[in-house]
């Protein structure tokens, strides 16, 4: 059903936006169910998060204590008795859990066991290269993504299949393995790029690249098949009845519906790119927060994992809700208004 | 600039026994530096693993302390005890009354100054107060207390005789920090940029990525066998943690990394080829080594054991996948480089199929199932080697518990590998004797004294956690005691030698290979050398040529 | 264009009939047959056995006598390829199933339970999207160890919420569709409406996902065979020779790019026949 | 004859035009011929079709869907589609020929010497893109003004179009306006460089009559202003409005051409007589559309009596629903409606008018806000599903889309057998028989069973759908859009259909349809809807000839004049 009645938005006044949405309690609704969803999901990923830790095998007592020995031994209760009564490990979980909630409400995320160090401190430390790396990785796949997509889709079977081919290729590509062989290639070989990059602007690029190729796939996958439909659709040839070249119909019409799909692809890519940045960050020997959760996981180092958990929970959300918005830049027909 | 073809093929040809005594074959007589020495500059240096704390317990820990930290006392090439922030020491004749003289002037990188007290505060620090858990390994059974005679004279006193005390103080767990520090900063500040008088201060810690040390420049306490005094000849260190060891060696090639830590065996020639220096430290104390579970399981029977030591050629896979780089060890309780090793223990076995079929044999293992398993009574011959992979083990260590399984197969042994996560490793699993058939793993040390750690009854009546074969050997152990207490040094170490034979012997261990600490430095860096207590790199005589 | 008799068809031109041919299905039923040979009988296609070592012949590269060059202990890498393909396939496979099953039932819940428990499983599906997959994997090995059984379960659990709210929204849009109003109206009950209409035609699709998800598991797999979390060195799972290799990547770099090939390989294959599968099943012909 | 490959370079010198004579056609098309490669070689779609385009004239192309209309349409601009091989003797516009011409001289004859209007301009127009920059686009690329100045001029071209209120509606999108005006700014977009050749294809399809009106009337005007048309179009009433000259299509063919008036008025083919007789109409009430229904209806029982038994009792139905900004619109406020057995009750609305969602109510499918529906003197709405049941085999429907009603899987057996009650048919023998039997009523051949629904024509799915719907030998049967979607001819096939099975079954049929020509054939009675309410009820002859309600009346009148007598002698 159609919203707009002709006679509702008659009076234009000029000067001003029209058509433009209504604001008011129904848009506040909207957004503190977001934010109430938001904080549900983020809850439930610390939860998770810490009951899952919790479950580990062993003694956390016994891991700090080793880990600051850099032994694997069992220990005795004399040993564990300082550590324990220092985290308070030996209290119920449900209140070592409820202690947590509350540390959460007042945004103390704890100490970390083995840094000694606020979680938070620790997080923000790395965060940035990792953002960094992530949008710079999204940037990428994208550029790669609509040249490619822009540039084979629907020219005809043979060159759309190996458009296709490549797609396919691309998004199977373990990102370790494509760090590796990048590496080998380019900075091993060739020179062309620091072996460990750091921080700087030409480090980035391999492994951004790593990142990005495996998503530039996955995303044309998405693309080139709404760009092959929208190529088909009728407000393309009566762009072309207009006289419009093929250039022009791909860049200014095809190109915007095409991408809908990799946009809302794009949210669930950030959230998940986390998981390709610990690979990424372990070959290239980037700073960054994937090291830190591995480390973290591997130490028992529970205050931390959480910590990043509860981070990439909210990068999720902050993603999907970025997402929301291109969307409707892009779509302004608000149809999925929710 | 022209690498010099002397010293690095002098170092790739010496035999590993020679030089890991000598420590490094740089640090004696410098070989004509090609250039000038540059003061000043920044020494980037890749690191494999990253604690988390500077100071510790942890071998990771000690390398970063040695460049911060001054201890009492150094170990020099000859492995010959020597001044540090001890000017001298001695020993009462009953053995149970250490006396150290201090450094005069000395000052901590807060301005404190370094007394008796301090030096005493931080005994106590380590052993009472949990401050590092390695330490106590050390000293628990011996310590009794600390005290300041007067401002530059401690005391410490023993329960019983422990003639080796100084040569263990030598380990960077044995860092003196100050005082005030500890008494007056968090536990954060302490962990991650502990203040002592050291050459070098922790400026700050990029985790993840690096720690950044720069120079003390009112340093005035070197060790007695620094090739010079006063502060470091550079101004900075950027200590990266790098994992991979490619990219290691890739980022010393390409000029990123002037030096870096732990060369693999497969890339050792080339990197030599290429004009890098290598320095390479067999390291003193346990060896990577084979221990039996002797308390439960197949290898409760001695025969078991020694035919299994038997099915294998050790020798062969370590110089196959250790590609002549990673020295063969046979011997189960000490590694070659160790004082008081027994050549006579590390040859007890040899590969002899025949042999270990015969004592299989006769343990009644004659039964065969369809992959070659040998059986007794239906039950299979099959044992359990856990090995803490990536952390205790490394990548050419694992290829190596690989061709042992493979080599034991042939024999009837299945051997189920299992590499074991770090996090695992650390909670304790595969720690209980019902976990595990065979242990391997090393443990380094400056003395033969790692036996009693490793062998000895444990204290007050507790199990000894770190007896890896869960089984008391009283007379092992009365030997090891002897030999630890023996002020005389031929005397202890003929006990040693005795301890490790008797090891040998019953099969306790076996000996695999030699646990190593190797750098490969840039050819414009100089001085770097590693110190002989554990082979960290340490950058206090390192310079610039030009 | 209805019912117009095709006018009798001219013969179709060379590049026309070459174009025809699905080639790309072609080769990959035949990298199936491939892959399954080696997976099932793995002697038939192996020189030696997976762990025969050859401590005179390590690192050899590529040869007419080791095809893919052999590893730091001599063994034939070909070979082990061969020997790794069943627990690498098995994995994909494995994963694949858990990840449908578990994205079948949740998805199925999402969409047709009352108020409460499609409100709960959404927010579930939601926790899980934000929770990341990697850590989840790191959890789950940690607890279970690392096994054939725990791989297949943590990447099968990390990958099932993408999945599941798939199902969730074909289940949704078959229920809303013209056929099972039809079925409404021809007073058929909720359960046959459901087990006739509603559930076939929504997990349906599951069966090219399947296969497309086949390759993406072996992927996520070896990922963790390279974070040192999958199987046990030194069985030849292909992300676990890949990991291997990795020391030698500058000096035998075919340690890491032939396992590495290969997964692509697998994964292509499986994917192309997904693709396949699935423009099969929405022609709605058999 | 030469060979033009579409959209393929060929960078020879276009001939230069010398002066063009007054009298030469504008177009000129002759032999052409198109095909297209498929997967299984060269496949042919148009043959040999000729005509030429005068100014001032217009053109039409009639044709059933498949003909071929729509790609000759194309060709002329050489947009005939991806793979398709255009042949021609000549093709030749403003006295040039375009055989020859490289794409970039394409682009420059699009939008300024040929215009070209797609039908529904909810897709013909870019759906994320305001319709403003739409219209300007064409402007833009052709070199007109600046952008200030194609701004003023979208706005004046809306104007032209009778677009209220341009300036606002130039910066909304297509989705935020009626169809109506969408229409007309598709319509100005193809009109803003002022091309003498328009190409219309189907341009009043899938909108509802009152705009169909409107949009013919800007056609004629600009046909007034020296345009010359090419309008194709299934719809022959659309036609006889505006043409002159009339093709008949078929199959890829001509099969006969002439003036407007005489071809329509005294058409020689039989095609073409076949396809003036399938319009359904008041006149046509009774009597056959299609040539195998003369003798379907001969069969047939006569036409029964109207009971006076009430088989549905609609009261004041109300239906609202919640749009996603919170706002509820009512989609039906307050209908009621009795059918009688036997009786054909039509519900004729535009879109939007709420007749479908009273369909809906009526088949409890959709709850009623308010209101009672009571079948067969048993309560029917407002009583749960499970109770319904029973019932349900008393009523079923008929759908515009039948395609999608059928379950993807299953073929047409399966289909039918799916719907027969199972106490009814006990036995497969006795499923089998009976799905013959359905078979036989609709005028399927038994081949069709093993068949999947998507590899039979419209008009056979339709036919399925109809024996579906008798399967449980129902009462009433709902029609929503039933033949809304068919071809004129398939149309009329099933409307000879319905009228044979009521008349042999006894059937109640509730028809929904914006087609007020079909609804006058068919109807006993009619409801006529907008807005959610019934403005006027009554028989055809009352709603037709004497209509009381002002809105009535304009839809009446909106309806294209088909009549092709009155057409001769217009210009006799």
């Amino acid at each position: 059903m159609t919203l707009t009645s002709s006679s509702e938005t008659d009076a234009a006044v000029p000067g001003r936006e029209a058509g433009a949405p209504r604001r008011g309690p129904a848009t506040l609704r909207l957004v503190a169910g977001k934010a109430v969803g938001a904080v549900l999901v983020l809850l439930g990923a610390a939860t998770a998060a810490f009951f899952a830790q919790a479950s580990l095998p062993g003694d956390r007592a016994t891991v700090i204590l080793n880990i600051r020995a850099g032994q694997a031994i069992a220990r005795t209760p004399e040993e564990l008795a300082p550590i324990n009564a220092e985290y308070r490990l030996h209290d119920p979980l449900i209140v070592q859990y409820l202690t947590y909630l509350k540390g959460l409400v007042v945004g103390d995320l704890g100490l970390s066991y083995q840094q000694h160090r606020p979680v938070i401190a620790i997080i923000a430390d790395q965060l940035g290269a990792t953002i960094v790396l992530t949008l710079t990785a999204l940037a990428f796949a994208w550029i790669i993504m609509v040249v490619w997509v822009t540039l084979t889709a629907g020219r005809g079977p043979v060159v759309n299949a190996l458009g296709g081919f490549f797609d396919t290729t691309a998004a199977g590509l373990p990102h370790y393995w494509l760090g590796i062989i990048l590496l080998l290639v380019f900075a091993l070989t060739l020179g062309w790029f620091p072996v460990i990059g750091g921080t700087g602007a030409v480090g980035i690029i391999l492994p951004a690249l790593t990142l990005a190729i495996p998503l530039a796939g996955f995303l044309g996958q998405a693309t080139r098949t709404e760009f092959e439909r929208s190529l088909d659709s009728p407000f393309v040839l009566s762009a072309r009845m207009r006289g419009m070249s093929d250039v022009g119909i791909r860049l200014r019409h095809v190109l915007r519906h095409a991408v809908l799909p990799a946009v809302t692809l794009s949210g669930w890519a950030l959230g998940a790119t986390i998981s390709g940045a610990v690979v990424v960050e372990a070959v290239f020997a980037r700073p960054g927060i994937g090291q830190v959760l591995v480390t973290a996981v591997s130490s028992q180092d529970m205050p931390v994992v959480i910590g990043i958990v509860m981070l990439v929970a909210a990068f999720y959300v902050l993603a999907n809700l970025l997402v929301d918005i291109a969307y409707v830049l892009i779509d302004p027909r608000l149809r999925r208004a929710s | 600039m022209t690498p010099r073809p002397h010293s690095i093929a002098a170092i790739v040809a010496a035999t590993a026994a020679l030089l890991a005594l000598s420590g490094c074959a740089a640090t004696g007589a410098e070989p004509a530096p090609a250039g000038e020495l540059v003061e000043g500059g920044t020494i980037t240096y890749a690191h494999q693993q990253e604690p988390a704390c500077v100071f510790g317990g942890w071998i990771e820990q000690a390398y970063l302390s040695y460049n911060v930290l001054d201890s009492l006392v150094s170990l020099d090439a000859d492995h010959e005890v020597v001044p540090w922030l001890a000017e001298s020491w001695s020993v009462s004749d009953d053995g149970l009354q250490w006396t150290f003289e201090l450094k005069p002037d000395v000052k901590f990188t807060d301005g404190s100054d370094l007394t008796a007290e301090v030096v005493a505060y931080n005994f106590d620090h380590w052993v009472n107060q949990g401050g590092n858990s390695t330490a106590f390994a050390w000293l628990g059974g011996y310590y009794e207390s600390a005290t300041a005679v007067d401002d530059l004279t401690v005391q410490v006193d023993l329960s019983s005789p422990y003639p080796r005390l100084a040569d263990n103080l030598t380990q960077g767990y044995f860092g003196i920090q100050s005082q005030q520090a500890l008494e007056t900063r968090s536990d954060e500040e302490n962990c991650a940029s502990p203040i002592g008088s050291g050459a070098f201060v922790v400026d700050h810690w990029d985790r993840g990525q690096e720690i950044v040390l720069t120079r003390n420049d009112e340093y005035t306490s070197p060790p007695a066998n620094a090739e010079h005094t006063g502060p470091a000849y550079v101004d900075e260190i950027v200590w990266k943690f790098v994992a991979d060891a490619t990219t290691r060696v890739a980022a010393l090639k390409s000029g990123e990394v002037d030096a870096i830590y732990d060369v693999p065996a497969v890339q050792w020639d080339a990197t030599g080829d290429a004009g890098f220096e290598l320095l390479k430290y067999v390291t003193p104390g346990r060896p990577q080594q084979l221990t039996f579970n002797t308390a439960q399981g197949v290898f409760t029977d001695e025969k078991v054991r020694q035919a299994f030591a038997y099915a294998i050629d050790r020798e062969e896979i370590v110089e196959s996948i250790g590609r002549g780089v990673i020295p063969y060890e046979g011997n189960g309780g000490v590694s070659q480089t160790t004082p008081g090793y027994s050549q006579k223990a590390a040859d007890w076995y040899s590969q002899d199929v025949d042999k270990a079929a015969e004592l299989l044999d006769e343990a009644g293992w004659t039964g065969e199932d369809s992959d070659g398993t040998r059986t007794k009574d239906g039950e299979p011959l099959q044992v359990t080697l856990p090995y803490f992979a990536g952390s205790i083990i490394n990548a050419d260590g694992a290829s190596i518990l690989q061709g042992v399984q493979e080599q034991a197969a042939k024999s009837g042994f299945k051997v189920d590998l299992i590499p074991v996560p770090q996090a695992e490793a650390f909670a304790g699993a595969y720690s209980q004797p019902d976990e595990r058939d065979i242990y391997p793993g090393y443990w380094t040390a400056v003395t033969s004294g790692i036996l009693h750690i490793n062998w000895g009854a444990g204290a007050g009546g507790e199990p000894n956690n770190w007896n890896a074969s869960f089984t008391d050997y009283p007379e092992l152990q009365a030997i090891i005691l002897a030999a630890n207490s023996e002020p005389d040094v031929d005397a202890q170490n003929a006990l040693y030698e005795q301890a490790q034979e008797y090891i040998a012997e019953h099969a306790l261990a076996i000996g695999v290979y030699d646990r190593l600490s190797t750098l490969a430095v840039s050819p414009g860096l100089q001085g770097v050398w590693q110190e002989n207590a554990q082979g960290g790199p340490t950058f206090y005589d390192a310079h610039f040529v030009q | 264009m209805t019912a117009t008799a095709a006018p009798p068809a001219a013969r179709p031109t060379a590049p026309a009939r070459l174009r025809r041919q699905p080639w790309d299905l072609y080769a990959a039923l035949a990298a199936t047959a491939v892959f399954a040979l080696a997976a099932l009988w793995p002697d038939l296609l192996a020189t030696q056995g997976a762990f025969t070592m050859d401590l005179a012949n390590t690192l050899q590269p590529p040869s007419a006598a080791h095809w893919f060059g052999t590893d730091e202990a001599g063994r034939d890498l070909y070979s082990r390829v061969i020997h790794g393909t069943a627990a690498s396939l098995g994995i994909g496979i494995g994963a694949a199933a858990v990840s449908l099953t578990l994205a079948a039932v949740l998805g199925a819940l999402a969409a047709l339970g009352n108020r409460a428990t499609s409100a709960s499983v959404g927010w579930l599906l939601e926790v899980a999207f934000a929770f990341p997959a990697l850590l989840l994997s790191l959890l789950l090995i940690a607890v279970l160890g690392p096994s054939i059984l725990t791989l297949i379960l943590a990447v099968g659990i990390g990958t099932a919420p993408g999945y599941a709210r798939m199902v969730r929204g074909q289940i949704l849009g078959a229920k809303d569709s013209p056929y099972v109003e039809a079925a409404i109206a021809l007073g058929h009950s909720r359960g046959r409406i459901l087990r006739q209409h509603i559930l076939p035609n929504s997990l349906r699709p599951l069966v090219a996902v399947f296969a497309l998800s086949i390759g993406q598991s072996i992927v996520w797999a070896s990922s963790l065979s390279f974070l040192g979390l999958g199987i046990a060195p030194p069985a030849p799972e292909w992300g676990a020779l890949l990991d291997a290799g990795r020391p030698y990547i500058t000096v035998a770099g075919w340690l890491t790019v032939i396992p590495g090939v290969v997964i692509v390989l697998l994964a292509l294959t499986t994917t192309t026949l997904g693709r396949h599968l699935q423009s099969f099943l929405e022609k709605g012909e058999k | 004859m030469t060979t033009i490959e579409t959209e393929v370079a060929r960078r020879d010198l276009a001939s230069e035009i010398d002066g063009l004579p007054g009298f030469r056609p504008r177009l000129s098309v002759e032999g052409l011929s198109v095909g297209f490669a498929t997967s299984e070689g060269h496949r042919p779609i148009v043959h040999d079709v000729s005509f030429d385009l005068h100014p001032g004239q217009c053109v039409a192309i009639v044709g059933e869907s498949g003909s071929g209309k729509s790609v000759t349409a194309r060709s002329i601009v050489g947009l005939a589609g991806r793979g398709a091989r255009v042949e021609a003797e000549a093709i030749t516009l403003h006295g040039r020929d375009v055989r020859t011409l490289s794409p970039r001289r394409w682009r420059d004859i699009r939008g300024r010497e040929v215009g070209f209007i797609l039908q529904d301009a909810l897709v013909s127009l870019d759906p994320l893109r305001p319709v403003g920059a739409e219209i300007a686009e064409g402007l833009r690329l052709h070199g007109w003004g600046d952008r200030r100045a194609r701004g003023k001029r979208v706005v004046e071209l809306l104007a032209s179009v009778g677009v209220p209120n341009p300036e606002h509606r130039a910066r909304q999108r297509p989705d935020q306006l009626s169809g109506g005006l969408r229409q007309r700014a598709l319509i100005a977009s193809a009109l803003a460089l002022d091309p003498d050749v328009v190409i219309a294809d189907e341009p009043t399809t899938a909108l509802d009559v009152t705009v169909q009106a409107q949009v013919l009337e800007l056609l004629e005007a600009s046909k007034r202003r020296g345009a010359s048309i090419i309008l194709i179009s299934h719809d022959l009433s659309v036609v006889a409005q505006l043409a002159d000259h009339v093709l008949v299509m078929r199959n890829g063919r001509v099969v006969e051409q002439g003036a407007a008036a005489q071809l329509l008025g005294s058409p020689r083919e039989e095609y073409t007589k076949a396809l003036i007789a399938a319009v359904p109409s008041e006149d046509t009430r009774g009597a056959a559309l299609s040539p195998g229904g003369r003798r379907l209806l001969a069969d047939a029982p006569p036409a029964p009596e109207v009971l006076d038994e009430v088989v549905i009792e609609a009261r004041d139905l109300v239906r609202r629903f919640r749009a996603p900004d919170g706002s509820a619109t009512t989609a039906v406020g307050g209908v009621s409606f009795d059918l009688h057995r036997g009786e054909t009750l039509g519900i004729v609305g535009e879109s939007g008018s709420g007749k479908s969602t009273t369909g809906r109510i009526a088949l409890a499918l959709e709850r009623a806000d308010a209101g009672t529906v009571t079948l067969l003197g048993k309560p029917w709405s407002g009583v749960p599903e499970s109770e319904r049941r029973a019932l349900r085999s008393r009523i079923s429907v008929v759908s515009q889309d039948p395609l999608s009603s059928f379950d993807p899987r299953w073929n047409v057996e399966r289909i039918l057998l799916d719907a027969l009650p199972r106490q009814a048919f006990p036995t497969a023998a006795a499923r089998a028989e009976r799905i013959r039997a359905l078979l036989d009523q609709v005028g399927l051949a038994h081949a069709v069973l093993r068949r999947f629904p998507l590899r039979l024509s419209g008009g056979q799915r339709q036919r399925v759908a109809i024996a579906r719907a008798l399967a449980e030998a129902p009462d009433i049967i709902v029609l929503d859009e039933a033949v809304s979607a068919l071809d004129v001819t398939i149309q009329a096939q099933i409307l000879d259909l319905l009228v044979a099975l009521q008349r042999r079954l006894g059937l109640s049929y509730l028809f929904i349809s914006h087609d007020l020509g079909v609804i006058a054939h068919l109807c006993h009675r009619v409801l006529v809807m907008k807005d959610g309410v019934v403005v006027e009820s009554g028989t055809p002859d009352e709603i037709f000839h004497r209509p009381q309600q002002p809105y009535t009346r304009q839809l009446i009148d909106s309806i294209p004049a088909f009549e092709p007598n009155r057409i001769q002698e217009k210009t006799a």
